[in-house]
Order: C-alpha cells, then structure tokens, then sequence
C-alpha cells in the first residue's frame, strides 16, 4: 500500500492505495467522492469520466499511480460559490436526465469540450460524448442542453 | 451511387397495464404538515422516467399547492403502500389516478375545514398554487398554510390515501376473446435510413415519432421517453444482439454488446398526439414502450424502401444486409 | 520526486509481486530483467487494468515507464517529420494542426480509436505493443513509413518500420524485456496523399471489423502512380500491406478502374479469421470496398 | 370510479396549474450535482462485498461444489451454496421455477452457483475463482426447434412447451377467399439486453429491530419482498425492501436480481452486505428480450382492406419462465396490430430452453411482433400499390371497431390521428417513398 496525496476539485486528499488501483476506485471506496459512476469498469461507458488537468479520462481504468501530481477534476467540483454548473442546470431544466447514471459523465465530458471550445457545433459536442453512453434519453435532450449551456441556438 | 435512402413506417398499438387478470394496482398516502407542506408516500418505483414528477404534478395540482412544497417519498415496503411495479407502461395511468384520489379527499378536507373559517360552502371555494380562494376571485382568502394548520389545530384529519385498481379480466382461454386491457397506447413512427450497399451498413437519419400521450402531463418528460424509446430501438434493430455459443454467452462486455452511442442515433422530432383517455388521470396514458415498439419496424422497412430487399431477421446487422444485397444480386434482383 | 520507486507490494494481489516507475530506460532494462519475462512494461495502462480486472493474463509485476525522459512528448521539425515518444497519448497528437494538416491517414486512424477519454490515456506505442490486428494506428503508420526505435532485446537500441514489427496476434520483436522508445514519421513526399477508413457498425467506440490505408505517390509531370503503399488491419494475424495491390498501381494512370482493380487484387491477398465481429468472406468484402475508397481518397489527395 | 370522472372535468375544464407543465424532475437535480446515491454508492461499517459464481455451461447434472480453497482466500467471510439456504430454494414471478443457487442442475450458463462476502470486492472475486465445479454436461436445448422436439431432454419436470395461446375471431378460411393478395413470411428476432447503465445491485443489513433491510435497485419492492421472505424463512413483516435510486431498469429490475443474495449473505455474516453486479455479471445473467420466430400468413383486399391473419409465435423464454408465458401471450393478442382485422388464428408457443432466460422487457413481445405485422403490412402496400401511409389509414382501429381479441374501441383509440401526424409531417417536409 502507498501513500498518495491527490489533488481533487482543489483539496488535496490523502489516502493509501496500491498503485494499480483505478482512480474511480479510490474517488469512490476510499474518499467517498461517489459522484463518478461505475458503469462497467472496463472504459467502454464513460460513466467514470473525470477531468486530469482539464482533460477527460476514464477513471475506471487510470491507474491512481498516474494521478500523482496531477489535476484531477469531479463533477463534485464544477459547483461555484454553492451554485450548480451551467451545464448542470440546463441538463436539469431541459430533460437531460433520466436516470442520471451516466449524467456525470456526460458533464464532465461536455465541461471539457466547452472549456477548449466555447460555441461547439451539434456535431461537436455528439462526438465528444460519443465515449458516454446514455441507456435513456436517446441523446436528444442531452444536445439541447449542452447547446443551451454554450448559448448556441437549439434545433 | 452505393449510399441508398429510403423511408419506412412503423405502427403498433400497447395494452396498458397488466392484463390476464393480474393485480394493476396503484395507491397512495398523502398527508400535509402544519406548515402547508405536502409529502406523497408514493408506491411507484421511479426509473428515471419521472413518476415521482408526475405524481406531485397531480398532487400539487388537485390538492392546489405550490409543487415545490410537495415531497415524494417513493417504494419502500415500510413506508409506502403497495403500488404495483413500474412495468406494463402503467405507472402514471394507475398510479396517477391513485394519488388523485388522495389527493381529492385531502383537497376535500382542506377545504371543509375553510369553510368553516370563512362560514361559506366547500363548494364555493377552490386552491391554486398554494393559496383558497372563492371561486372566480382574483385575490385569495387564505394560504394552504393557515388552512392545515387550522386543520390539526383542530385535531381533524389532514392526511388521505388513494388507491386505484386498473385489473381486468382475462380473455377466454380457447379464443383470446375479451377486453383484454383497460387502455391501449398507439404511436406510430417513420424512419429515414441511408444504406451502403457495399457494406450493409445503415445509417438512421432521422426517426418521426407520433406517440399517443392521453394527456401529456409533462411534455418535457414525455418527449423524453419518446426519443429514449426511439434509441433503443435503433440499437435492437441495427446494432444490439447477444451472442451464444453453444448457450453461453460470447457478448459479455460492451466491447461485443453495441449499444446506441451519441453518433449513431439521429435526430428524433417528437409528435405528441393527444387523444383524450377517459379512464386515465387527467385524460393521460402510457407512453413509454409505445415509444419504443414501431422503431425497429420503421427501419425495417425504411431499409426495403432504399435497397428493395427485405430483412425478416433481426438485427439488420451490415454483414446481414451485405448478404441479402449479395443474395439479391446472385438472383438479378438489385440494381446498383 | 522520487525518481526510481520499487514498489514491493506485501501482500500479494491479482498474483503481482512489484510495481515500479523507472526514471531512466537503463532502470526501466534492469528491472524487466529481473522480472525474467513476467513484468509488464505499461504506459496509458488502459489494457493492462482491463487485463487485470478480468484476471485473463497474470503479471508478476508492472513497469510503468511513463516517466522516462521525453517518452511522452513528442514534437514536429520541419524536414524531419513527427518524432513521437512512444507513451504520447493519442488525444495528444490528435488536437494538433501540424498532424491534422499534413498526416492525414494518422489524423484519421487516431480520430476513431475508442472514445475522446480513452485517446487521453491510451498511448501510439501501447497501440502498437498490443500488436492487435486490429490496432487503428498501424495501417497508417505503415503507410507513412514509420520506423519505430527499440532497445532491450538483447541488444542496444535500434530501429526498424513500423511493418516489420508485428509478429502474430499479441505478439511483436520485442521480447519480454524490449522497450518501445519512439516513432519516426518522415515527412510526406511532395504530391503524395494518404487516407485511413475502417469499417464498424457504430460511429463509435468500435473496435475496425476491417480497416484500409492507403499512400499514393503521383508523379508530377505524367500524373502517373510513382509508388503505391497499402496497408490492412483486422484481415491477418497481423497488420499487413497489399503488395501485390501496390505493384498493380505503380506506373499507371491512377483511374477508377484501375483503382478498383487493386482493391480487388487487396481483398484476395489477405487473410481473414471469422469471428464474433464478422465472417472471413465479410472481411475480404470490406477491405475490397475500404482499399478502394482510401485509394481514392489519396489520389484526391495527392493531386492537390 | 369517481376520480376518474372528476379528472373528466378537470381535463375539460383547464387551464391548469401544473399538468402539462413541464417542471423539471424532481430529483433530476441531485443527479446533475452527483449527489444522489445510488446502491453502489453506499457503505455502511463493516459491510461486506459480494460476488457470484456462474455455472458456466448451460445444462448440466450438479455433482458437486468444492469451496474448500475459496474459503482460505483472506478477507473471505462467507462462501454459500444452495445448502445454506434457510427457506424455500425457489422463486419466479409466475411460476417457482428459479433456483437461489443451483442445487440439482444447472439449467443455463448464467445460474447462480455460488456466493461469496469477503471484505474487499477483489477477495470475493478472488474466491469465486477458487470455487471447483464437477458437473456432469447433459444435452443442451439451444434453439425453438429444439425445443419442440418431443424427444428433446426436459429441462424442467414437465416438458420444454411450458403453455401455448390462441386467438380465434372470424372465420379464418372465409378470410383467405376474399383475400387478392396474401403475404407469408418468417421473422426471426433475437436476444437483447436491457443494458441498464446502472448494474444489478442490492445493499442487505439487519437493521436494529431485527428487520432484514434490503436497498436495492428494483421495479418493485412489494413483489420483491413476497419472493424474499420465503427464500431465506423470514415471515414478511421481517423484510423490507428499499428502492433506492435506480440507474435505468427496462423490465430487467421487475424481477429479482440480486436481492435475495445480498439478503442470504447478510443474514449469514450478521454484516451489512453489498452486492453489485460487474457489468459481465449483468449482460450475462438475469432475463433479455425473448427471441421469438414467427410465422405470419396476412391477407387484404385489392382496396387494402385486411382479411387475414394466420400466424405461430414461438418464444425461447430460456431455463427460466420469468414473465415469458405473458410476454409471449401479448405478442399473441398484439399479433394484428392496431388494425380492424375480421378473421384471426394466431397460436403462440411458450418454450423452455437453455439459453439464457428472458423476462420483462420494454415493449413486452409487442415489439417482437410489431417486427412481423409491420413487415407483413408493407409487404402488402408494395404487392397492391398503395402507399404504406395509406394502407394503414385504411385498416386503423377506430371508435366502434374491435382489436383482435373483440374488444370494442372507445374514443381513446388514437391510432389514426398518429398516422395522420406522420402523413402530415411526410407532406410539410417534401419526404416520398422511394418504392411507392
């Protein structure tokens, strides 16, 4: 068993993990951070995404040696000053969330596109959340959200 | 020209509910605190789909209350009352009608006790939003509030319970003859497909989904289910199949499973249609597997429209139209 | 920061024995050494978990090498080509103009690998030491005539092309103890083009049933075919190049026919399995269709 | 009847103050913030994890199950098999046909053999890799022809036919006479997966009274509590069940999945137990949609007008009933579709085999043969010339008209109005068929 202090949402977390652990293990067992969700624990859902210095990962299958150093980020920590994200406002009020299982992934994957890219095309944002699989919504209402979150015109 | 489009149609109608002569109950406690706050002790499980959602829309509709002061407290054995499963597409028709029920007696309280406040009829008054009025006022006479209090100030009952049973008889044994349902759903769907006849890939457009609602309580969650529906069906159609070897399953990772991702379903225009359903809470029925039914068949056909070939086995995976574009060709029945 | 961890682990799990960061490629031979051929060198690392949650491969122990010098880097020199560490994250190269603009067909395998999370850790060398027939990258990097630099193997470093590095499924050169250090790319001809298509049922998160690409040289005065690269993955126990498809293209007069001649003459020289994701026949069909349309494409290309 | 009357009213009398208002979900917000809990979110002290071990082959005689290595892995605090079970060893939403653990057979490659609590989700998995299995392999049934092979093995005491259907209206051989155009034609439609982005899962404890909770992503704890109890010799007040947040379900969650495990092994340890489903575990095991081949002979006049329909529908429900008898009976009565069809005989087949078992699924064999009645209706609009659009309007359930089983349509039937919403959308958007 390691040490290791993690970088999490701006906190830094201490906590002993073997190295081979997955970072979603250690964000959900260990530091209670269950936000992230396990979908399938093999990178093939993306319903583990989080960010490592502002890019998205699966955290399912990152090891938590990898994370040493680094940035990670949960949807936990998108709230500013108690206030939800745009994105998770608009995925509340338009009918992104259904069973909200995947949701957080989805939101993470969508905050990182609109951070490299404010005002992304329909196009654009589908295939950043083609890693995100949604059993639910059929993807719809999930573009519209993203679009309002961006400002971009809905459909 | 190897990419091929063409249209197809998919009809269907649902029975609501369980049939056969099974128990289709649901029901409900509702009880409102001092303060004028509501909490529903609903019996349906919620999926994701949005019963609770529905069941304090009706509560904060006919109790007349603010929604954001109802509270649903949802399927525990403990503390709700049996209310069937969340299954057959039955949950808001049956359970709706369940906590309407006691969401009326409750109204129906409410009211008697203010009247007695303000020495008028039950009947002249109505609640909207949380406030009594006199009906056809414009200015109310009193909150919700003081009307509960004064309710359990007096000791008298602020709390109700609903219960509905939607069972129907079975149909005869020999001819299936029978009002085997209470409701039906009906939708119907069109699908645009692209077809690479090199391949046998296909590609869904575009689905149009007209879904009979009753009544949409919510339409937001009530397009919801129709593009969700539409989805899975574009998986079962094209993509999703489990695959046994000798009955053990070769497909056990979504590496080998394909479920539907963010590229492969298409835009989903959703029609609500909205023919009345008198046995359904405020006019409302199911909708969620009506939503899912007529899609695999409208791509089914959408593909014989583009190619002019038939596929009668599912799924319409590429390799499967590859070898029925191949058959045909064999037979001089497909012109490139 | 600790530069060489050795990470005994006590108690054993999952039958592993060690985990270690090597900070230097002498550190990183050493240590697979003494793991006599059951240590895992690792990068993204995303196989290697899936490997050992479903317990389909036992290591004794796991060698990181994410932090060697410059193996995650990778840069961009004119009159060089792409020099590419070889744990570089795809996501990497893929946001980058100066491989979008000019690699096309590397551009274009990259852009379907597994998903946008998975390209942020999944690393170009990882891809290839997996030695997947299947694995996206290597018809391009076959047909951009990428030489990988290796050492370990009983020998000092050394280079060699990228398609002479597959062994068979799950097998390359290296041997237990050899380490993928870099990829070269030169720099493409002038009017030369490339392309990469695969083919799967999804827009996503596929693995290729079939997949094509192609490099056409055309000469500039006569517009004729100077050299022709075809490379195919998912049909063979490894990546492989068409050449008797090439030889057809070379010295001719790019058309469609004789395009579409080549493709055929591709789709009868590999060698496919059947499998869960597709027949032998189905396979030789796509890689006529994928052959084809990627010669097109680079054709395309190349007369720009 | 009185609130559906008064809902009459208040449906004529609107506008109202919430219904048809699209509020946001009320706990769509919690799961935006990552808040919501769902099973695999939670812990309690001292809980233990859980996993299961499969049988691996779809139909073999149990000989016997070693556990003796599996219970030296450490951090293992329980490995049970069917022996340990307290109550009744079965289960089923319409017949008892299920088994907790397999004791006498295995009937298909995903039953329940074994379970193991260890405190860490990687010891349990360990164990179960430890558990030996000898079984003796028997013929398996893998296909509906199979199946309705009389000299097939059985795989459950009576024969592999578990019931069979039928719908009679009309008088089928008048229909085939006035018929100008019949169309016949074999569908065969497969196994799917629910896919729920949220696995199997249940948390088990006894609570300080003595209560054996169970928090569990289900469909229905009411039902659930009813199979429960007699499994593990509980009287039903002694069980409660908990829905707790549940990440998707689409019939797979009507039945049980994990509850009665998670509960056995926590009563076994006294500890809380978890007990989540590996994405592995889930697409292998538990109920699908049914694979149904279905034989469809349908007739219509030169106007259009439907005569006719003759069909069999058989269903692999697998080793295991679930709800199949119902699924496959829907299909039966759901044969004609929503159209006013005179003349009936559809016969449906309910059959056991050792696939894997298939159960409720959204659509619930309506989709399965929507797939045949679907095809069949396009068939003959291309054999006669009429639009696809067109041949529906004519046949639509209407007012006064009756389904397939007679009954009487009210002015709820809205079949028409949503193929006159397509029509409509057909023409506003320029959209024509290629082949008619």
């Amino acid at each position: 068993m390691e040490h290791y202090s993690l970088k999490i949402n701006g906190h830094v977390y201490e906590t002993g993990a073997e190295p081979f652990e997955s970072l979603l293990d250690v964000l959900r067992e260990k530091l209670r951070l269950t936000g992230s969700k396990k979908g399938c624990d093999e990178g093939e859902c993306g319903s583990c995404t989080v960010l490592l210095d502002g890019k998205p990962v699966l955290s399912c299958i990152l090891m938590v040696s990898d994370v040493r150093d680094r940035e990670v980020l949960t949807v936990e920590g998108l709230p500013q000053g108690g206030e939800p994200h745009p994105i998770q406002v608009e995925m509340t009020e338009r009918g992104g969330i259904q069973c909200g299982y995947c949701t957080p992934g989805i939101i993470m994957s969508a905050y990182a596109l609109l951070q490299e890219n404010p005002r992304p095309s329909e196009d654009e944002i589908r295939f950043a959340i083609a890693g995100n699989i949604c059993r639910c919504t059929g993807y719809s209402k999930i573009v519209e959200a993203l679009q309002a979150a961006a400002g971009t015109p809905i459909r | 020209m190897t990419k091929k489009r063409g249209l197809g149609v998919g009809s269907m109608f649902y029975g609501i509910g369980y049939g056969f002569n099974r128990a289709d109950i649901g029901s409900a406690y509702i009880e409102m605190a001092d303060d004028g706050t509501t909490t529903v002790y609903s019996g349906a499980c919620d999926m994701g789909q949005g019963i609770m959602t529905v069941v304090a829309q009706v509560a904060a509709e006919v109790v007349g209350a603010n929604i954001d002061t109802i509270r649903v407290v949802a399927a525990d054995t403990t503390s709700t009352p049996d209310a069937g499963p969340t299954s057959g597409s039955r949950a808001t028709f049956v359970q709706g009608i369940a906590v309407h029920e006691a969401a009326s007696d409750l109204h129906d309280q409410l009211m008697q006790t203010a009247a007695g406040m303000f020495e008028c009829e039950k009947d002249e008054l109505e609640a909207h939003n949380g406030d009594v009025y006199l009906k056809d006022a414009n200015s109310p006479i009193a909150s919700l509030a003081e009307v509960a209090a004064r309710v359990h100030l007096l000791g008298g009952r602020c709390a109700s319970w609903g219960w509905h049973d939607n069972s129907t008889a079975d149909v005869d044994p020999a001819t299936s003859q029978g009002d085997a349902y209470a409701s039906y759903g009906w939708a119907s769907q069109l699908a645009e497909v692209e077809v690479d006849t090199e391949t046998g890939h296909v590609k869904v457009l575009k689905i149009v989904s007209a879904t009979d609602a009753g009544k949409a309580i919510n339409p937001v969650a009530v397009e919801g289910q129709i593009q969700g529906g539409a989805a899975m069906g574009v998986g079962y159609a094209l993509y999703e199949q489990h695959i046994l070897d000798e009955g053990v399953p070769r497909t056990d990772s979504l590496a080998f499973y394909l479920v539907p991702t963010s590229m492969d379903v298409p835009e989903i225009q959703c029609e609500i249609v909205e023919v009345y359903d008198p046995k359904g809470p405020f006019g409302a029925k199911g909708i969620a597997e009506p939503a899912t039914v007529p899609t695999t068949p409208a791509i089914l056909n959408a593909i014989y429209d583009a190619i002019g070939i038939r596929i009668t086995d599912t799924p319409a995976t590429p390799e499967r139209v590859f070898q029925a574009i191949q058959e045909a060709r064999a037979r001089g029945e497909f012109k490139d | 920061m600790t530069q060489f961890r050795a990470h005994p682990i006590l108690s054993p799990v999952l039958g592993l024995e060690g985990y270690y960061e090597p900070a230097s490629t002498d550190e990183a031979l050493d240590i697979l050494r003494q793991g006599s051929g059951n240590y895992k060198p690792f990068a993204g690392g995303t196989d290697v978990m899936i490997n050992l949650r479903r317990r389909t491969v036992t290591y004794k122990g796991l060698v990181n090498i994410k932090r060697l010098p410059g193996i995650t880097s990778w840069s961009n020199k004119a009159g060089e080509g792409l020099h590419i560490g070889a744990a570089t994250p795809f996501g990497d190269l893929e946001s980058s103009p100066s491989v979008t603009q000019r690699y096309s067909a590397l551009a274009e395998s990259i852009r379907v690998i597994g998903s946008v999370q998975l390209r942020n850790m999944a690393t170009i060398g990882g891809n290839l030491c997996n030695a997947s027939p299947a694995a996206d990258s290597a018809p391009a990097l076959i047909v951009s005539k990428a030489t990988i630099t290796f050492t370990g193997n009983g020998e000092g470093t050394r280079s060699c092309l990228v398609e002479q590095f597959f062994r068979g499924p799950g097998r390359s050169i290296l041997d237990s103890d050899g380490l993928l250090l870099s990829l070269d790319i030169p720099e493409p001809e002038p009017n030369s083009g490339d392309c990469f298509q695969r083919f799967t049922p999804r827009g996503a998160l596929d693995i290729g049933i079939a997949s094509a690409a192609s490099r056409v040289t055309l000469d500039q005065s006569s517009g004729r075919v100077l050299e022709a690269v075809i490379a195919l993955g998912a049909v063979a126990p490894t990546p492989v190049r068409a050449v008797k498809a090439e030889e057809a293209l070379v010295g001719h007069e790019p058309t469609s026919d004789l395009m579409a001649q080549a493709a055929k003459i591709a789709k009868e020289e590999c060698n496919p399995i059947s499998d869960i994701r597709g027949s032998a026949s189905y396979r030789q069909a796509l890689v006529e269709v994928l052959v084809r349309r990627t010669l097109e494409q680079a054709v395309e290309r190349a007369q720009k | 009847m009185a609130q559906p009357e008064n809902a009459t009213s208040a449906a004529q009398s609107g506008p109202y103050d919430w219904i048809g208002s699209s509020v946001p979900k009320v706990d769509a917000l919690d799961k935006a913030l990552g808040i919501t809990q769902y099973v695999g979110d939670m812990q309690m002290p001292g809980m233990l994890h859980a996993r299961i071990r499969w049988s691996g082959v779809p139909h073999a005689i149990i000989r016997g199950i070693d556990t003796s290595e599996a219970v030296k892995v450490p951090g293992v605090r329980a490995v049970l098999t069917a022996g340990d079970i307290p109550g009744i060893n079965r289960y089923g939403l319409a017949v008892q046909d299920q088994r907790v653990l397999a004791d006498d057979k295995v009937r298909t490659a995903a039953d329940p053999v074994a379970l193991v609590a260890a405190d860490t989700e990687q010891a349990a998995e360990e164990a179960i890799t430890k558990i030996k299995l000898d079984l003796e392999p028997l013929r398996p049934i893998l296909s509906i022809e199979d199946a309705l092979d009389p000299t097939a093995p059985s795989i459950h005491e009576s024969g592999n036919l578990f019931t069979r259907t039928t719908v009679r209206k009309g008088d089928l051989d008048q229909g085939v006479k006035e018929s100008d155009v019949i169309v016949e034609e074999t569908y065969r439609t497969h196994l799917m997966d629910h896919m729920a982005m949220e696995t199997e899962s249940s948390l088990a404890y006894m609570d300080p009274t003595g209560v054996l909770t169970i928090i569990t992503s289900t469909q229905y704890p009411y039902r659930d509590r009813r199979q429960i109890a007699p499994a593990l010799n509980l009287s039903m007040n002694k069980v409660r069940v908990v829905q707790a947040p549940i990440g998707g379900g689409f019939g797979r969650k009507d039945d049980i999945t994990s509850e009665i495990h998670a509960g056995l092994l926590a009563l076994k340890t006294q500890r809380p137990v978890r007990l989540v489903y590996t994405r592995r575990d889930s697409l292998i095991a538990n109920t699908k949609r049914h694979p149904m081949l279905m034989k469809f002979r349908t007739g219509a006049r030169s106007d259009g007008r439907l005569t006719f329909v003759d069909a069999d529908i058989y269903g692999d429900t697998g080793a295991y009933l679930s709800l199949g008898a119902f699924v496959i009976k829907k299909a039966g009565i759901h044969a004609c579709g929503p159209y006013d069809v005179p003349n009936i005989r559809v016969d449906t087949h309910t059959l056991y085999t050792n696939n894997l078992s298939s159960g409720a699924m959204r659509g619930f064999g309506v989709l399965q043969a929507a797939v045949a009645h679907e095809s069949q209706m396009d068939q003959l609009a291309h054999r006669l010339g009429i639009s696809p659009i067109d041949i529906r309007l004519i046949n639509t359930l209407k007012p006064g008209l009756a389904t397939g089983t007679g009954q009487v349509m009210d002015e709820g039937c809205g079949i028409e109005a949503t193929v006159l919403r397509i029509k409509e959308y057909m023409e506003s958007h320029d959209l024509r068929f290629t082949r008619s």
